[in-house]
């Protein structure tokens, strides 16, 4: 109980991402690049981008879901540890934006897993990518408390 | 490579080997040529001007009601600062065409994307695969072709 | 081997103020001219469909108002539009109101926010909410 | 040693720390030699030019915009270029020089980007925040004058969607002036730092006659020393009024590369100036523009941050266009490119990759088998006839 708390206390006061481009158009990627350098700078706040799935709390998925990549972000999605949040960036990710009605990728990130903040935007800017995070850790934190209560008690 | 060196404008070189080019607009040429006769004059065009020729792009057409392919192979010659159309048309039922790949390698790469997209098929490349872009469900069949009926309302 | 050039440029930085915007305290204002949300001013629409026909991704659909049955108007899908202003373009009327607010973020539990129905004042249609213009 | 070496497979990618795109490398690997490579890809096929048959004329120019997002002005520009060729529509000359003010803008953040990124490849993080930092002054003016950080839509078919004020043109002074001083730094780092020369200096090299065989196009192309440059060759917009030079350098590898699109971004610099220095005055779209263009043929090239862009819109008449073809410069790069991984060190990987510039939503489908015809400079011989069934 105790320990899961800790793990409450840490992950959300330091929350991890990792990104994830599925056959965007590279423009959310750089904002979400841009959003972790020093104007932006997340990492005073605790965020920080990690390259394993396996160390993250946060996937940030951007572009529209190819049909070629759906399989490796659902196998991503696995591999990341519970609580996790996943946050759609830019209009791609939502409802396939611009590139609507094609016959080679899924119309969204929703459609192959759940999604939990969306960051609308044709592309977002990068402080509103931040403030997505922001949201993403207070769905984090409840995850996590629902964890808390459902751990059987010693 | 000197930059002074005196080459022959493409009407010149064209009347050289009994073909005659066509200029449609300012610094742009266009002439058709039988796709066996192709992989020659192409290996003629480079040697004509030290190798200093590219290919841009293979454009190819669906022409339905024609019952033909319509390929563009759109060349840049550097020393003459021009762009050169070569046009060539292969059945439909029969869509064959030979490669360039053993005079200009680098036309490996469109030759292929042709391939996977509108099947036409290009003799004498090796790397031709299907499917090169296209996800695994749709491996057997030719968005391009004004033929294919689509993928539906998402 | 000589000293790496940028040791010089990383001991002067420690001195100077911090580039970091500090961003959650104060918002970051976009340039003038930003294309932000849109909204359409229901009472100057005619309905003549025109955004909806040129919309690039299909955002705007036409929906009948309940109080004409014969006029139409325009709803705007946020979870669908690029922001290119090519409605805004071409409405003979100029009935769209640009602004350069940010589109929000939206939590998954409320993604009917992303639909966003015109300002009507004139009529009891759909009071939304104000917007500065 | 023992045990015998195996040549082993390592794929690489699509989610790599490395590599921000989705596009996989198999690369096979003998100790630590790359003996063969295999490019992978299609995660970002889209199906642009499916969609494109079924879309307006104007809405096309929007959605090829979205092809790439960092090169995005480019394909707007050279796509409404193609369609203005299909319908002669006349583009007047303020238009014509707003939009090559966009373009440099536009290209001075892309080389930036991928000067930062190669930074952070070859573990120089530091660098990579600094040009990040700077960067940002670009993207403030590119805001400022199309209204949108990264994806502009400032091009349509007939000019430009805004003109520029006065205050507007001080500011970019201003700011270019700023980046220039920053530059100027930057170059001396990236021409002489130990820790970049020792990482890019003889990195996958390529000759003149290779990447000519090889179809390259632009900084690498510009990089292994031929004079190539499409704002020169096929001049398109105002680029046969502005005055600049293309640069070139005769090396071939990877710091050559990012040499020349080092000193691309001062020639974009001087554009900047001279473009808002003689700016005609006058419209910026002409009285009319057509909602359906005749039947014919329409083309445009135009040099993009990483190389030759072409559109071909085949058209019969009507609102859409029958067939557009579009080449993006990292189709050619990259599929062609694979082969200078070959035979070099593993670590060399991600830095020979990060050289070309690679844009795999430009690209938007890559797959291939390593070109036989690149020869590979240390070869195990004993591995060789093995690796080819595999």
């Amino acid at each position: 109980m105790s320990i899961l708390r800790l793990l409450r206390w840490g992950t959300t006061r330091s929350p991890w991402l990792l990104h994830f481009n599925t056959g965007g158009c590279n423009g959310c990627d750089i904002e979400v690049l841009a959003a972790i350098t020093p104007l932006y700078d997340p990492e005073r706040l605790g965020v920080k981008l990690t390259p394993s799935p396996r160390h993250a709390d946060i996937l940030i998925v951007t572009g529209v879901v190819t049909k070629k990549v759906a399989e490796r972000l659902k196998r991503i999605y696995d591999q990341i540890p519970e609580p996790k949040v996943v946050i759609a960036v830019g209009t791609c990710a939502i409802s396939g934006g611009v590139f609507r009605g094609s016959y080679s990728h899924a119309h969204g990130v929703d459609k192959v897993i759940p999604v939990d903040v969306y960051v609308p935007g044709c592309t977002p800017r990068p402080d509103m990518i931040i403030k997505g995070i922001v949201e993403a850790v207070r769905i984090l934190n409840e995850k996590a408390r629902k964890i808390e209560q459902e751990a059987p008690v010693r | 490579m000197s930059e002074e060196k005196e080459y022959p404008s493409l009407k010149e070189f064209f009347k050289n080997i009994g073909l005659e080019v066509r200029e449609v607009k300012p610094r742009r040429y266009q002439l058709f040529v039988d796709p066996d006769k192709l992989p020659d004059v192409v290996k003629k065009l480079i040697d004509a001007y030290d190798g200093q020729v590219y290919l841009s792009t293979i454009a190819a057409v669906d022409f339905i009601d024609e019952k033909v392919f319509e390929l563009n192979y759109d060349m840049s010659v550097i020393p003459l600062r021009c762009v050169l159309i070569l046009k060539t048309r292969v059945p439909r039922d029969k869509p064959k065409a030979p490669s360039l790949v053993s005079v200009l390698p680098g036309a490996r790469p469109h030759e292929a994307e042709v391939y996977d997209l509108l099947g036409i098929e290009f003799e004498g490349n090796p790397y031709l695969e299907k499917p090169f872009l296209l996800p695994k469900e749709l491996a057997n069949e030719y968005p391009l072709r004004k033929d294919w009926k689509g993928p539906g309302k998402p | 081997m000589s000293l790496p050039k940028l040791l010089g440029e990383v001991a002067k930085n420690l001195f100077k103020k911090p580039a970091t915007l500090p961003f959650p305290k104060e918002e970051i204002k976009p340039a003038p001219g930003y294309r932000g949300l849109h909204r359409v001013n229901g009472d100057k629409c005619i309905g003549c469909s025109l955004c909806a026909i040129e919309c690039p991704t299909g955002a705007i659909t036409m929906k009948m108002r309940p109080s004409d049955k014969k006029k139409r108007y325009p709803v705007i899908d946020y979870g669908k539009c690029i922001f290119c202003y090519r409605c805004v373009e071409v409405c003979p009327v100029k009935a769209y109101i640009v602004s350069e607010e940010k589109p929000p973020v939206i939590r998954f539990d409320k993604k009917e926010a992303f639909i966003v129905e015109p300002i009507f004042k004139s009529t009891a249609e759909k009071p939304a909410k104000e917007e500065k213009q | 040693m023992s045990k015998e070496l195996k040549v082993i497979e390592i794929p690489v990618g699509p989610q790599h720390p490395a590599l921000h795109e989705p596009i996989q490398l198999k690369i096979w690997v003998y100790g630590e030699e790359v003996v063969d490579v295999k490019v992978v890809a299609g995660f970002n096929h889209r199906g642009v030019e499916w969609l494109a048959e079924r879309k307006t004329w104007f809405q096309n120019v929007f959605m090829c915009s979205r092809v790439c997002g960092i090169c995005n002005t480019v394909h707007g520009t050279t796509c409404s270029q193609c369609f203005e060729d299909l319908g002669n529509v006349e583009v007047p000359p303020r238009a014509k020089y707003l939009r090559v003010l966009v373009n440099e803008l536009e290209r001075i953040h892309s080389h930036m980007i991928i000067l930062a990124i190669m930074a952070e490849a070859i573990g120089f993080d530091s660098l990579f925040m600094l040009m990040m930092r700077d960067r940002e002054r670009v993207m403030y003016l590119k805001e400022l004058v199309t209204g949108n950080r990264v994806l502009a839509d400032y091009v349509t078919i007939g000019g430009v969607r805004r003109d520029v004020s006065k205050e507007t043109c001080d500011k970019i002074l201003k700011y270019i002036d700023f980046i220039e001083e920053r530059m100027k730094f930057y170059k001396k780092i990236w021409g002489e730092d130990p820790i970049v020369r020792k990482r890019l200096v003889d990195t996958g090299r390529a000759t003149a006659s290779q990447a000519l065989s090889h179809c390259f196009v632009g900084p690498m192309l510009r990089g292994s020393g031929v004079k190539s440059d499409v704002r020169r060759d096929y001049p398109y917009a105002a680029y046969d009024e502005v005055p600049f030079n293309v640069i070139t350098y005769r090396e071939g590898d990877s710091w050559a590369r990012m040499m020349v699109r080092v000193d691309e971004i001062f020639e974009s610099i001087n554009m900047v100036r001279y473009v808002i220095e003689h700016l005609p005055s006058g419209p910026i779209l002409p009285k009319v523009v057509p909602r359906k263009l005749p039947a014919g043929e329409g083309f445009s090239k135009s040099e993009a941050p990483r190389g030759e862009l072409v559109y071909h819109a085949i058209s019969k008449g009507g609102m859409k266009p029958y067939r557009l073809k579009i080449r993006t410069p990292s189709f050619t790069n990259i599929h062609n490119g694979a082969f200078l991984i070959k035979g070099a060190h593993v670590a060399d990987v991600p830095v020979i990759f990060t050289s070309f510039d690679p844009c795999i939503a430009c690209t938007e489908r890559v797959k291939i088998i390593d070109a036989k015809t690149g020869k590979v400079r240390i070869m195990p011989f004993n591995k060789l006839s093995k690796l080819k069934k595999l």
